[in-house]
């Protein structure tokens, strides 16, 4: 035990000094200067993710509190990156009148429930992940409620929080129930203890809720849609990519390192869950109106294709999972990115108001659909190949019917995505969206993300890089 | 440079110039896919003339003009391309559509770039489905080539177009989704222990592990979701609505070409990896495929709507494609790729006629035109054309393809498949009844309505399709020898496989 | 008299699952946040008894259940500043009045 | 000989030729090719028949030559179609006929068809006809011949309705191809049956007489008959189709719709008698290996030509009479051909049936021509707006007379030496059957006559203007048809044409001949009697016999059947539940699918009540389920 321990920590550490630094800018710089804490926040944001870019060696800290792992170091980065875009398209909202004040926090707290994810990234103790899954998700209430004078904010942000709670408080009720049974709550202690007693399965019942909870499964999902309906548009980016994605990594972890010995009853719960979390969610999202409501649905479903990787317990879904989390992430932050300066520039977030948009904003529509049809899965697009790796992951454990599901699945997901398309295509609208032009970090961002996109899919590398270093069960 | 990779990089690079170019700058525009279609053409028969040279040189391998790169190498995924004699004609077919395609679409309403962006996706997609040895890469072309239809009969198409576009959007997902599960069944069994997995079908050919207990699960999986595509009854209602909304030029390529894709496929993956499976249940697909040939005609006879009509026909024809392909003989197979030519000549000249028909008259609905052969005797006498060579008229090119599938057919003695080869037969006459009484009605007798009376004939661009198009279907249709032999050649790895 | 782990694990549940009827069924949303805390507390205590009974020789539980009460101070501020948000905008904490947003 | 390619190739290079440049060239210059093509291709079959018929016999036999072949299509190692020429007896009469008709018709149309919409047309499509008619006789397999006889059908469909404006050219050109086609139906199966147990197309091989050939299909059974049997019996179904056996006959005389020289050509001399031609090409293998199926074609042919005699007796448009006495004739050819046995004296059927084939073809071709200009001269097709043409029409009256009195059986006509062989050859099958053909030789010269006196004599009726004759080029045809006609009677057919390939020395049966002339000569006096002048007797005979006299008016239903057939039941009772169908179960199914989607979608709303205590319920309710599902059922 010594401080060099906290040399292991320097992705955390980079990140809390980039927090410590916002921080005291955001109290200290004047009005004026303050102006630029977008772009600071941005390049400092960039600069902790590009130093902390490549994956360092495995490496346990503190006692095995601290766990460090290469591909635990590559999620942090496309957290990290992800953030970093969500922060260039929050420029827009951050500046509307009520708001403009208290820009400085909303970059400080979502770095702060960055920094959770982190944690519980790198957790090696039931602890350190219970410290990084709270950091991770109760900060995130007060993004949610950030429009406090909206009521949606406010009511979106009391779901969250009360049923997050809730959720923690199963889970923490299955995790004391593990530690009764196994006497210790190190991950590399518990796997010995787990024999599969009746108490331990309901254990890990009540312990799954937590991360279900966070991953927004079935049928832990219905703060979900109300959540990010109400939530600042930026915030329910960030909700739906960078927790979700983190969430799902921990659980993969998780069931991987710690519940390996029950390996059994978790692939019979996900078996369910992944269907019940695609099938329903996409029954949900065929009607949906409100397009914020109907990517809460779709990010749902998503959540469900994400634990296909999960199900087989194999280093080809641990790849497929990062990799589907990345192109998600853009995918989903290109869709967000749009809604978001739509909704900022004309107010309008009902699917019906996006009917001729191809018309007034060319460039907006095409890369929407672009993301859509990154979502859907279909090629060249990058969506095509994280499906077919995560399908090819669970199909690898022989989980053939599951996959045929959730193929079919795609067929309806299919139906709502073209539901978007046909409106900004095809459909003719009276009042159509005026024609704008965006932002400068909104262009860069959405940029970045068809270029993802586009690209991901087709440059094998990031995904055989990211392969390197998975490991399996 | 591998010469079949310009068959994809030639539209994708057409694509990329459309992007570049002003959406207003029709003459730009046309120039550029006027440029792409030609090159893609001469590139194709190009390659036929290469390909037949190598053949003649003495070249046996399966496969020619082979290349190999390694893509996504912790799946064993290559970018891997090869054609042999079927792979070579159907990339001629799909630049011969997709040339005449460009020039019946030479007048877009509005949003002409886009038109073509789309246009040439969906031809990135059937190019590289073609030349692909890798299930993955092939797969992914499949569907590289299916969802620009959406967009393409949403926006641009006509009627019901957008509950045409989603039904055949999500029909045809459908059948990718079986697929997808048929292709990773295929993969994760696709070598023996200790080797490494392989996506190559070639390879997996070779191996042949695959156990028979689950080549009869994956065999009607992989045989249904591209028959989805290849208008397998019942999953053939996308095609009617689909391609009766569709505009012209695609209605020519998703006819001339997508719905090949679908035997193609089965044919290439389905029955070529898994043959014991296809011997023990091709008896199922062939009641299927049986039905769908009579079952479109006979739909076929009392639709109203010139489209829809071509459209049933379609699954007729098709239906006849997939039929041949479980005959699993030389002849019944080396027949059902002429047919997928031939019909993919005619019905793209069908639909060719039909969109420049309804383009003057501005209906489909046949009971409100009529003797229209007075007013435009050149697109009157093509349609009589098409007709002909649809109905089976030789010296066209569906005779052929007919002649040999039933030939082949007849050669399977058991009385199962006598008798659906009797009720297939019977198509030759149904279809007669349908052509002719389009015929009779659209273009015979007098004018119904007095303004068809001031129709214009056809234009040079319109000509020039329609002309380039008729001029190959009675080129297989006068000298079909050689396409036969072609074909025939490339069927021995097949049947290679099929007798175990 | 001598206590056993049972009485304590007893005692816990009752709060747990009290925590869980208090939490569906009071109609005032702080209510809710006190039911939340019966739940918390009851998860607390579990990791004290069983630290103590079971694993006396470690500290894992006792550190854990410290550090689950400092969390659950946080969501509680977190929750009641959400509240009182809520408060201002409608002017009550009923927690069937939270129903804006649904379907 | 192989210049006899040209016969070939001439007429296809006119067609496009006619067919490319069509309305660009002036209407004469394109008649003029045409006819001028046909006229060497008739030279050419004409020296080609010289040579042929002067090459000296192996062992007696005319031999039958393979000019070439070209491999066209290969299906197996052992099936594979070749296109080529074959010269035999039938083949070289056939082009002579072919090419005879088709140059008359030629020169014919030029003035008949003068100023009419389309010429250039009319003589592309006329010469894809005899492209595609020479092509078939001269196959050498048969799938060569299936090839052009389904190209001949097109030609036919082509030319029927030529006239596309008129509603009934239209139907009546569909109807044609329609039920041809279904005949071919018959004969490609019977062709895949025949060459799947022979492994051959080809006539040489099949005509071989080598018994081992069959002997794959021998005890293979369908339905009680030898696989072998219904080969060639579905394959004679494609000849009963073409030929207008009935009951596939209804299509011919609805293609009357078409331009009269066009039914002169096709419908009359030609294409009709493929049929016989059919039988005739495969006849070793009908003689000796399917005997029975001889005996149904002499069934066939004998109950169609009493039945088309007898329709013949009622009909009053004059090209429905020719229609139908060409279908009774060519039953009589079919009768023929049926009881004919193979070789020498036993041969004597096949030989008649070619003679009457070729000696019908000249004389009925001559007959259509002649109504041509009749109905040329006064615009109508019905008896009733004729009478007394013959002063007005003297060239045309004294053809047409020749030809009736040759179709009649009268001596020294053509008709009377051919059918006369018929008879005998009848008679020796069967008394019984002869008499029938003999009764249906009168009914003939009845119908004719009936014809006859109608359209020259009798009363004439109000023209609007004064009828006259032809044009040259209308009468020329005429009279060398008529001048054939006269003296083909005479030509030692049998000498050319056998079943063996022998020489045959025709005698003829002076008991059946004198017999037959009788029987003409009566049916004859009594057509004088009731049609020269105008007399009550035949509406007497038709009131009172009415329903007989409206059956056969009617064609004795056949028609109005086959509409039923076709409307009733295919249309409406196959076609349109089947497309009903498939809009409604199988397209319904799928948007059932997504309706039910929207309904489920609906229908789950309540489960998001919006109340977050209601979410924490499920939350608990699924974390409960999910436990008791792995602590129980794991």
């Amino acid at each position: 035990m010594g401080y060099a321990n906290f040399l292991y920590m320097k992705e955390e550490l980079s990140l809390v000094a980039v927090i410590v630094i916002l921080l005291l800018y955001d109290i200290f710089g004047s009005q004026k200067s303050l102006r630029y804490f977008q772009p600071v926040a941005c390049v400092l944001l960039l600069v902790h993710t590009l130093v902390n870019l490549l994956p360092s060696g495995e490496a346990v800290a503190f006692g095995g509190m601290y766990h460090n792992t290469p591909i635990g170091n590559i999620v942090k980065s496309i957290l990290s990156f992800g953030t970093l875009l969500v922060f260039m398209q929050a420029g827009n909202w951050l500046q509307s009148e009520k708001i403009i004040i208290r820009r400085g926090e909303f970059y400080v707290v979502t770095l702060s429930t960055l920094l959770g994810m982190y944690f519980m990234i790198s957790a090696g103790h039931f602890l350190m992940y219970f410290i990084g899954i709270e950091l991770a998700s109760i900060p995130t209430a007060t993004l949610v409620a950030y429009d406090k004078y909206r009521n949606k904010s406010a009511e979106a942000a009391a779901k969250y929080i009360l049923s997050a709670v809730f959720a923690s408080g199963l889970s923490l009720y299955g995790l004391s129930l593990i530690y009764g049974t196994t006497g210790s709550l190190y991950f590399t202690d518990v796997p010995a203890k787990l024999d599969g007693s009746p108490i331990q399965l309901m254990a890990f019942a009540f312990f799954f809720v937590g991360l279900g909870f966070k991953l927004s499964l079935v049928p832990f999902h219905q703060w979900t849609p109300d959540t990010y309906e109400g939530a600042p548009t930026s915030v329910t980016a960030y909700l739906s990519v960078i927790s979700k994605g983190s969430a799902a990594f921990v659980l993969m972890a998780l069931l991987f390192k710690v519940f390996a010995p029950l390996v059994k009853e978790w692939q019979a719960i996900l078996y369910g869950i992944i269907i019940l979390t695609i099938t329903l969610a996409n029954i949900f999202a065929i009607r949906q109106q409100n397009i914020k409501r109907f990517f809460a649905y779709s990010s749902i479903s998503q959540a469900g294709y994400i634990m296909l990787g999960v199900i087989g317990g194999n280093a080809l879904g641990m790849t497929g999972l990062v990799y589907y989390v990345l192109v998600y992430m853009l995918s989903n932050l290109a869709a967000f990115g749009v809604i978001s300066i739509v909704e900022h520039r004309s107010g309008k977030v009902t699917i019906d108001d996006y009917n001729g948009l191809y018309a007034t904003n060319p460039r907006l529509s095409v890369v929407m659909m672009l993301a859509l049809f990154s979502l859907a899965g279909i090629p060249p697009f990058a969506g095509f190949f994280s499906k077919f790796f995560i399908f090819a992951a669970a199909a690898e454990q022989g989980f053939y019917v599951l996959v045929f599901i959730a193929l079919l699945n795609t067929i309806i997901s299919l139906y709502y995505y073209l539901r978007i398309v046909k409106a900004m295509f095809i459909n003719k609208s009276d009042a159509p969206i005026a024609g704008f032009t965006s932002d400068a970090y909104t262009r860069v961002s959405l940029l970045v993300c068809s270029l993802g996109i586009l690209l991901l899919g087709i440059a094998s590398c990031v995904y055989e890089n990211i392969g390197r270093f998975s490991f399996g069960m | 440079m591998n010469i079949l990779s310009l068959f994809v990089l030639i539209p994708v690079l057409t694509l990329c110039g459309l992007l570049l170019c002003k959406g207003d700058n029709i003459r730009q525009i046309r120039t550029i896919v006027a440029t792409g279609a030609s090159l893609l053409l001469v590139l194709a028969v190009g390659l036929v003339i290469a390909f037949l040279n190598e053949r003649a040189g003495g070249n046996n391998a399966d496969m020619l003009f082979t290349a190999n790169a390694v893509w996504y190498e912790p799946l064993n995924i290559h970018y891997s391309v090869g054609v042999d004699g079927i792979s070579v004609l159907m990339l001629l077919l799909s630049a011969i559509i997709v040339f005449t395609g460009t020039f019946a679409s030479w007048k877009m309403p509005f949003q002409q770039k886009e038109y073509f962006i789309w246009f040439y996706l969906l031809s990135v997609g059937v190019f590289g489905f073609f030349i692909s040895l890798d299930l993955f890469t092939m797969f992914m072309f499949y569907e590289v080539a299916l969802i620009p239809m959406y967009l393409l009969i949403g926006v641009w198409g006509s009627g019901k177009k957008e509950y045409a576009a989603m039904k055949l959007t999500l029909m045809l997902m459908g059948g990718s989704a079986l697929l997808l599960v048929g292709i990773l069944g295929i993969y994760f069994h696709s070598a023996g222990a200790g080797s490494p997995l392989t996506m190559n079908i070639t390879e997996i050919a070779k191996s042949s592990v695959m156990p028979v207990e689950l080549q009869r699960w994956f065999f009607p999986l992989t045989f249904i979701g591209f028959g989805v595509l290849g208008a397998l009854f019942p999953f053939h209602t996308w095609s009617p609505d689909g391609h009766a909304s569709a505009p012209t030029a695609v209605s020519m390529l998703h006819a001339g070409v997508l719905m090949k894709l679908g035997g193609y496929g089965c044919f290439r993956v389905a029955i070529f990896l898994m043959p014991e499976a296809a011997r023990e249940l091709s008896w199922i697909f062939i009641i299927l495929t049986g039905v769908s040939v009579v079952y479109g005609a006979y739909s076929a006879i009392v639709q109203t709507d010139l489209k829809y009509i071509n459209a049933y026909s379609s699954v007729s024809h098709c239906g006849l494609v997939l039929f041949a392909i479980l005959m699993l003989n030389q002849t019944a197979m080396t027949g059902a790729v002429l047919q997928m030519l031939s019909h993919g000549l005619m019905t793209a000249l069908f639909f060719a006629l039909i969109g420049m028909i309804y383009g003057r008259t501005h209906t489909r609905d046949i009971r409100e035109m009529g003797g229209l052969m007075k007013v435009i005797p050149f697109l009157g006498a093509c349609y009589v054309i098409a007709g002909l060579a649809s109905l089976g008229l030789p010296g066209l090119s569906g005779f052929v393809a007919e002649m040999s599938v039933f030939v082949g057919a007849f050669q399977e003695t058991d009385t199962f498949h006598r008798i659906f080869t009797i009720i297939a037969c019977t198509s030759i006459v149904i279809t007669a009844v349908y052509i002719l009484r389009v015929v009779g009605k659209l273009l015979y007798g007098g004018i119904v309505n007095e303004h068809h009376l001031e129709l214009t004939d056809a234009v040079w661009y319109e000509r020039f399709s329609v002309i380039v198009l008729i001029v190959a279907i009675a080129g297989i249709g006068l000298a079909p020898l050689w396409l036969s032999n072609v074909i025939q050649d490339s069927l021995v790895p097949v049947l290679n496989q099929l007798n175990f | 008299m001598e206590i056993h782990m049972e009485y304590y694990l007893v005692i816990s549940t009752i709060m747990f699952f009290a925590g869980i009827y208090g939490f569906i069924t009071r109609r005032n949303l702080l209510a809710i946040l006190i039911s939340i805390e019966l739940i918390l507390n009851s998860v607390d205590m579990n990791f004290v008894v069983f630290n103590r009974y079971l694993f006396p020789e470690q500290m894992e539980g006792l550190f854990f259940s410290l550090f689950a009460i400092g969390i659950s101070a946080c969501e509680t501020a977190v929750a009641i500043a959400i509240i009182i948000n809520i408060y201002r905008n409608i002017r009550n904490i009923q927690a069937k009045n939270l129903n804006q947003l649904k379907d | 000989m192989e210049y006899s390619v040209l016969i070939l190739l001439l007429p296809f290079l006119s067609f496009i030729a006619l067919g490319l440049l069509g309305t660009k060239l002036k209407p004469v210059v394109a008649g003029s090719i045409g006819t001028a093509v046909l006229g060497i291709c008739a030279l050419l079959a004409y020296a080609t028949a010289a040579t042929y018929f002067s090459m000296p016999r192996m062992d007696g036999v005319r031999e039958a030559i393979t000019l070439f072949t070209v491999e066209w299509l290969r299906f197996t190692d052992t099936l594979s179609i070749e296109l080529g020429i074959l010269l035999d007896p039938i083949s070289v009469m056939m082009l002579v006929v072919i090419t005879t008709v088709s140059l008359m018709v030629h020169i014919y149309s030029l003035g008949y068809m003068h100023g009419e919409r389309g010429f250039q047309r009319y003589y592309s499509f006329l010469s894809l006809f005899t492209f595609s008619m020479l092509g078939l006789v001269v196959a050498t397999n048969i799938f060569q011949m299936y090839i052009f006889w389904e190209l001949v059908g097109v030609s036919s469909y082509l030319l029927i309705g030529f006239y596309y404006t008129k509603p009934e050219a239209v139907a009546a050109s569909k109807k044609a191809f329609i039920v041809t086609r279904f005949a071919d139906l018959g004969f490609l199966i019977g062709i895949l049956i025949l060459s799947y147990y022979t492994n051959t197309f080809s006539f040489d091989v099949l005509n071989a007489g080598d018994a081992s050939l069959f002997s794959k299909a021998a005890g293979t059974t369908f339905m009680g008959c030898s696989v072998m049997s219904w080969a060639m019996a579905l394959i004679f179904m494609g000849g009963a189709g073409k030929s207008a056996m009935f009951p596939l006959h209804i299509w011919l005389p609805d293609a009357m719709e078409g331009p009269t020289p066009v039914s002169a050509l096709i419908h009359a001399a030609t294409m009709v008698v493929a049929g016989v031609y059919l039988v005739a090409r495969l006849f070793p293998v009908y003689s000796m290996e399917t005997p029975e199926v001889l005996v149904l074609i002499a069934v066939v042919g004998a109950f169609t030509a009493l039945y088309a005699a007898v329709v013949a007796c009622v009909q009053t448009d004059i090209k429905r009479v020719l229609a139908f006495s060409t279908i009774s004739q060519i039953g009589f050819m079919m009768v023929s051909l049926g009881v004919s046995g193979m070789g020498g004296h036993e041969g004597l059927g096949y030989m008649a049936s070619m003679f009457h084939l070729f000696t019908h073809a000249m004389f009925k071709a001559l007959l259509f021509l002649c109504a041509g200009a009749i109905i040329h001269a006064v615009h109508s097709n019905e008896m009733s707006h004729m009478g007394g043409l013959r002063k007005y029409m003297p060239v045309t009256h004294v053809t047409f007379l020749i030809a009736c009195l040759a179709i009649a059986g009268i001596p020294p006509f053509s008709g009377f030496f051919s059918k006369d062989e018929i008879l005998a050859a009848t008679f020796e099958f069967s008394p019984v059957l002869g008499v029938v053909m003999s009764f249906i030789a009168g009914l003939t010269a009845f119908y004719m006559f009936r014809l006859y006196y109608n359209i020259f004599w009798g009363e004439e009726s109000r023209h609007e203007h004064t009828p006259h004759e032809a044009p040259k080029s209308m009468t020329m045809p005429l009279v060398f048809l008529a001048a054939v006609t006269v003296v083909a009677g005479f030509i030692p057919f049998g000498h050319f044409v056998s079943s063996d390939g022998t020489a045959y020395t025709i005698h003829l049966n002076w008991a059946v001949a004198g017999a037959s002339v009788v029987v003409a000569v009566v049916a004859i006096a009594i057509a004088t009697a009731l049609y020269r002048k105008k007399s009550p007797v035949p509406d007497r005979m038709a009131a009172a016999m009415p329903g007989l006299h409206h059956a056969a008016f009617r064609r004795f239903y056949m028609d109005e059947l086959y509409l039923f057939i076709t409307k009733r039941i295919i249309f409406n009772c196959v076609s349109r539940p089947i497309a009903w169908f498939d809009r409604h179960v199988i397209d319904g199914f799928f948007n059932g699918l997504a309706y039910l989607s929207q309904r489920a979608s609906y229908a789950v709303r309540v489960i998001q009540s919006g109340q977050v205590q209601q979410y924490a319920y499920v939350i608990l309710l699924g974390t409960v389920v999910i436990a008791a599902l792995v602590l129980w059922l794991l």
